[in-house]
């Protein structure tokens, strides 16, 4: 696919800098994308287990009905942390901030991405925005107790911490943007001689898709963040029905804004897949342009249903099911990547090592979310499910099974570029099996007591719901013990683990053309790209020339 | 990437500044067609005209003409998102 | 789907749910079988130590075709049906008994026609029952699982929901839309009672608050 | 566009794109549109759902006002495309002048947005004031999207005004010059979307009779 990539490996990225500093100055003022991918790695990954205890603690909570361990206004605030921690500072931007940051310029074969100061400089909004939900838990007033979507008029009344926590969801917004802007013309600029859109490895053709979403939609949220902030400052009357605004209108420009950032989510999971099948199947990809073009229409479709998250707010019939048959539509593209991607496994020379285990656990996981998404797409059935259970487990299933697992297939996939180690490939497989049965226990009695009638955001429930519950408390503990082997073995072999070669997994997109980690300009010199992203005819030639 | 290549047309001080008598023009006519009772089309008048005016700014002022195609794409697509936004709306508000 | 909660349909809408949720969950079982069982299968046949050569197969624009256009078909029958059922829901029939339902946190009011006022909801059996919401502050939502209906209390607006019970009992009302410290305990019932009791009921000349339902009061003591 | 790009970028050891930075820019641009978008898309709901009441609040709003700030915004408009001109042009004197114009009239326009709103004030027309909550809901919203929108829009002119301030700077001290401009440009294309939203601004609340 390339030549002139050898790269006469010296120095990795790791020992030089884009700056005169060293220690911790040298990434603190970093402008290398690889470095700024890894720095949010650190801090997505420890936002994660913050917002992992809180899940395990409210799990503890739930195991009884009545109060358990905490009172009920401290569950309230534990969903909502829980949901804001989850949605702002782990899922959306973690994907596209960690291994976009790190693996697109190399796959573009570029140097860095356009905007190499801005991109930092995400890094350090997207901190702030972290700092402020943290401070607003500490100020007179408590942490915020509204849900993770902010409903007025509950969010002007109460009298938590709201403004500082969704001014921080403003500012994490703005991160997001950012990095968005960054990406769509790092891929049209910056490509390297030869890569036209359609040599591009899909794992690009999902972020450009994600960027796309992220500079469309999150300015939505950002002016409604505003100005529920300024009803609670100064009752300006847009929103607060009391003063002759409209809740619903609230709930259509949340949702504008929340139902594509689920794409935001999802589409970088769905590129990290493609990259991942035909590298352990050894084969090209399946139906690239049906992949490619898929991206595309999720993030342009993924526009045109918000509203069924308010199929019982009272909006009108006619909304109701147009939106209920957009919401049909939209599924319509994912099934074709599902439907490709086991294709691709067709006449393959397959090997399930852990990236493709991760892999095939998403495929079903992921299929159960988006499955049971049909179910509450339909009119009358979402009428029942509406905020209850069963949408918890949709969501989960989607974001945690889907979104979740390949952040863990990435890291076990890319984790010897960008680590230049390897890590424990048994124990890799124990934690992909122990983490099905877990997430199953964990979740799926969710539907059950969804569709029994269990509202969500419930800190006491009716005693009939006991037994689901208690079932799905202990698959969290289980949970909690996949996640320590889990992390335990990335962290671990990030120190001790073995030198990693080259190209262990035998792929053959441009990050396997350079040294494990890469040097700090990721080529020596820039590759010329003559062939098609998943041509493993060039897998001999490349394994010759790293020896 | 050259100089040459972003600095190409032949706009010069004239053009700039009767797209600005233009557009002074046009800001007199929509405050006097305001004056006048038209009813509901007084909105689409008055709409009428800012997108008339926007477009000369967009097009002379931005330089949108002499950009490279996708520069278009781009402002299409979000002018189409916020068709979308509004279309999709205004679906639920107008038969509530 | 009945197997879920115990008895036969407790109102129109009930079955009308069930069905919908039968019929979407049945193809998603077998999507979900099938691509399962197959990528398994995949995994297993190609298997690398089988030595197998891989096969570069870059597509196939009948596939394409074939799995885009039966789930379009799927889906707008799932559609269709959703549809079916939700006309079930929100149709009032004519003449239909209505009753004003006021939500506030934490507690359900329902006031009758004539003037009656409870927190707990009678309704005569096979009787249309035309449900008015409107809330006193923030958002709620009535929530009957048993009949397998909601609609959310909005501030500002006055939102309806509808329903014929078709057995006697007592069944939850729920309130399924966060609300604030006790959103979990803004439990109410609704006692479908015979015509002919609920009639004596409502003619009892008394304006006077009824007592809670058990359920209620169990929950508020928590 | 794909292959040459880079290829052409490549032998400079700092590599300079000055299409990929106006390319940024208009992403950018295109996320205020869409900030903006969401504010008119409440504006027309809600003057969907209160037409009357929106009539009679605009009676408060001062036409003459809103017209000066137009014209002057527009002509500001017009300054800032001849700086960009003048300084492709090599004319880095006439640059500079225009500059100063367009900051000038920033000003000026930022100064009758000053006395527009206290005026306001002084009739005790501002969210939550006494005269405000007797008002009707319909008038209650148009006063506060009012605010809002005019207000968010006087944030973007003072934003404007430190960067047009800066350009200033760089264009006299010769870091921004006739074969290095992408900066001026960007912030040209800004103010250009200032102007932009102004002029839907300026039909949709003073102009409602
Ligand atoms: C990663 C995030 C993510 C993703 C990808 C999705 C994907 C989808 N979601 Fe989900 N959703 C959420 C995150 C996500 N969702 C969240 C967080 C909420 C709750 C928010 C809150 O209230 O707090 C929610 C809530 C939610 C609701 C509102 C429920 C309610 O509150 O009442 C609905 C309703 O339509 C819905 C539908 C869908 C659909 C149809 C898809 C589709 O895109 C799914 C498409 C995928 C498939 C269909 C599976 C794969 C395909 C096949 C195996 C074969 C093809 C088969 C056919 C097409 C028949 N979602
Ligand atoms: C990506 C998103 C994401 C993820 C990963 C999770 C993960 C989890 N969530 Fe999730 N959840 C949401 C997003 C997510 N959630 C959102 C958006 C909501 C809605 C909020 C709202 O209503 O506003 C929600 C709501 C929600 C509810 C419903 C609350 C209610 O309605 O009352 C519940 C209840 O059980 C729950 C549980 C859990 C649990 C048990 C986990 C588990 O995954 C946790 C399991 C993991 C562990 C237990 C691991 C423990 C780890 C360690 C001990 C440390 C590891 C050690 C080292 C690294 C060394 N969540
Ligand atoms: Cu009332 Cu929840
Ligand atoms: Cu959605």
């Amino acid at each position: 696919m390339a030549n002139g990539t050898i790269a006469v490996s010296e120095k990795s990225f790791y020992e030089e800098s884009t700056n005169k500093h060293s220690g911790i100055l040298a990434w603190l003022l970093t402008t290398d994308h690889k470095r700024i991918g890894l720095m949010y790695l650190y801090t997505i990954s420890g936002f994660f287990i913050v917002g992992v205890i809180l899940g395990l603690l409210m799990r503890l909570e739930l195991i009884a009905p009545g109060e358990t361990i905490v009172s009920a206004q401290t569950y309230n605030t534990f969903f909502t942390l829980h949901g804001v921690i989850m949605i702002f500072l782990f899922i959306v931007p973690g994907l596209p901030a960690i291994f976009g940051n790190f693996f697109l310029p190399i796959q573009l074969g570029a140097k860095d991405v356009s905007f190499p100061r801005l991109n930092l400089l995400s890094w350090y909004v997207y901190m702030i925005g972290a700092v402020l939900v943290l401070v607003s838990l500490f100020l007179p007033g408590g942490p915020i107790d509204t849900g993770w979507t902010f409903y007025i008029p509950y969010s002007v009344r109460t009298g938590t911490n709201v403004s500082l926590a969704i001014f921080a969801a403003f500012v994490l917004g703005f991160s997001s943007i950012l990095t968005g802007i960054n990406f769509v013309t790092t891929v049209h600029r910056l490509r390297a001689p030869g890569m036209g859109f359609f040599r591009m490895p899909l794992f690009i053709w999902s972020i450009y898709s994600t960027a796309w979403i992220q500079i469309i939609a999150t300015p939505i949220i950002g002016i409604t963040i505003l100005l529920v902030i300024l009803e609670r400052a100064f009752g300006v009357g847009i929103f607060d029905p009391a003063l002759g605004g409209d809740p619903i209108l609230y709930q259509h420009l949340f949702w504008i804004y929340s139902h594509p950032a689920v794409y935001i989510m999802i589409l970088p999971a769905m590129g990290v897949v493609s990259e991942i099948i035909p590298t352990f199947a050894r084969r090209t990809i399946f139906g690239y342009k049906a992949i490619a073009f898929s991206s595309l229409a999720i993030a342009f479709v993924g526009y045109l249903v918000w509203a069924h998250h308010m199929f019982t707010s009272g909006i009108s019939d006619t909304a109701r099911i147009i939106f209920s048959l957009l919401t049909f539509i939209v599924a319509l593209p994912s099934g074709v990547k599902v439907f490709n991607w086991v294709a691709t496994m067709y006449k393959g020379s397959i090997d399930p090592k852990p990236p493709l285990l991760w892999v095939m656990a998403f495929i079903v996981l992921f299929s159960i979310g988006g499955l049971t998404g049909l179910v509450v797409g339909s009119l009358a059935t979402d009428i029942h499910l509406h905020d209850t259970y069963f949408v918890v487990a949709h969501f989960h299933y989607v974001m945690f099974g889907g979104t979740g697992t390949i952040f863990f297939a990435a890291l076990y996939y890319w984790f010897p570029k960008m680590f230049g180690r390897m890590y424990n490939i048994k124990l890799a497989n124990w934690g992909v099996g122990l983490f099905f049965v877990a997430f199953n226990m964990l979740y799926f009695p969710k539907f059950i007591l969804g569709y029994m009638g269990m509202p969500r955001r419930y800190f006491d429930y009716l005693p009939e719901f006991t037994d689901l519950h208690v079932i799905s408390t202990v698959g969290s503990w289980l949970m909690g013990i996949t996640m320590i082997i889990v992390f335990g073995n990335i962290f671990y072999s990030a120190f001790k683990g073995p030198k990693a070669p080259r190209n262990p997994w035998g792929g053959v997109t441009l990050e396997w053309h350079t040294a494990s980690p890469p040097p700090l300009e990721n080529f020596h010199e820039i590759p010329t790209v003559t062939r098609e992203p998943y041509d493993f005819s060039q897998l001999e030639e490349m394994n010759d020339e790293s020896k | 990437m050259h100089q040459e290549e972003t600095n190409h047309h032949s706009t010069g001080y004239g053009t700039y500044i009767l797209v600005w008598l233009a557009l002074i023009a046009l800001t007199s006519i929509t405050v006097t067609v305001a004056g006048i009772d038209f009813g509901m089309v007084a909105l689409a008048i008055a709409m009428l005209i800012a997108a008339i005016k926007s477009a000369l700014v967009i097009n002379i002022f931005m330089h949108i003409k002499y950009e490279e195609p996708i520069f278009k794409v781009f402002l299409l697509v979000s002018g189409f998102t916020i068709v979308v936004i509004f279309v999709l709306t205004f679906l639920d508000v107008v038969n509530r | 789907m009945y197997f879920l909660l115990s008895g036969q349909a407790a109102s129109r809408t009930t079955g009308a749910v069930d069905d919908v949720m039968l019929y979407i969950t049945a193809i998603s079982l077998l999507l979900l079988v099938g691509v399962t069982v197959t990528m398994i299968y995949f995994v297993f046949k190609y298997h690398r130590k089988k030595g197998h050569k891989p096969v570069d197969i870059h597509g196939n624009i009948w596939l394409e075709i074939i799995w885009i256009g039966i789930p379009t078909i799927l889906v707008l029958t799932m559609f269709y049906y959703g549809y079916l059922g939700y006309k079930t829901i929100r149709e009032v029939p004519e003449g239909a008994f209505e009753i004003e339902a006021k939500a506030r946190m934490w507690e359900w009011q329902f006031d009758y026609e004539n003037g009656k006022s409870t927190d707990t909801l009678y309704v005569p059996v096979k009787t249309p029952i035309k449900l008015n919401l409107e809330s006193f502050d923030v958002n709620h939502s009535l929530y009957i699982p048993a009949f397998r209906i909601k609609e959310d209390v909005i501030a500002g607006r006055i939102n309806y929901l509808a329903f014929t019970a078709d057995k006697v009992g007592t069944y939850d009302i729920a309130c399924a839309e966060y609300c604030g410290l006790k959103h979990s305990m803004m439990y109410s019932a609704v006692v479908v009672m015979p015509e002919q009791e609920f009639a004596s009921w409502y003619e009892v000349d008394s304006t006077k608050v009824e007592p809670a339902s058990e359920m209620a009061e169990n929950m508020e003591t928590n | 566009m794909s292959q040459s790009n880079q290829a052409a970028a490549v032998d400079h050891h700092v590599h300079r794109d000055d299409v990929g930075a106006k390319m940024g820019m208009w992403l950018f641009l295109f996320t205020e549109v869409l900030l903006f978008g969401g504010m008119f898309l409440a504006y027309a709901v809600y003057r969907f759902q209160y037409p009357d009441q929106f009539k009679l609040a605009a009676l408060e709003l001062d036409t003459t006002m809103g017209t000066l700030n137009t014209i002057i915004l527009l002509t500001s408009s017009l300054t800032m495309a001849l700086s960009i001109l003048a300084l492709q042009k090599k004319n880095k004197f006439l640059s500079i002048i225009n500059l100063v114009l367009t900051i000038f009239f920033a000003f000026g326009f930022m100064v009758n947005k000053y006395f527009e709103w206290s005026s306001k004030f002084s009739h005790d027309l501002y969210p939550g004031s006494e005269t405000m909550l007797n008002k009707q809901d319909g008038e209650i919203v148009f006063f506060g999207l009012y605010y809002i929108m005019t207000g968010l829009h006087g944030l973007h002119i003072i934003i404007g005004i430190v960067i047009l301030l800066f350009m200033l700077v760089f264009v006299s001290r010769g870091s921004v010059t006739h074969d290095n401009y992408v900066k001026l440009e960007n912030s040209g294309l800004y103010w250009h979307l200032v102007d932009l939203i102004w002029i839907f601004l300026f039909p949709l609340f003073y102009l409602i009779h």
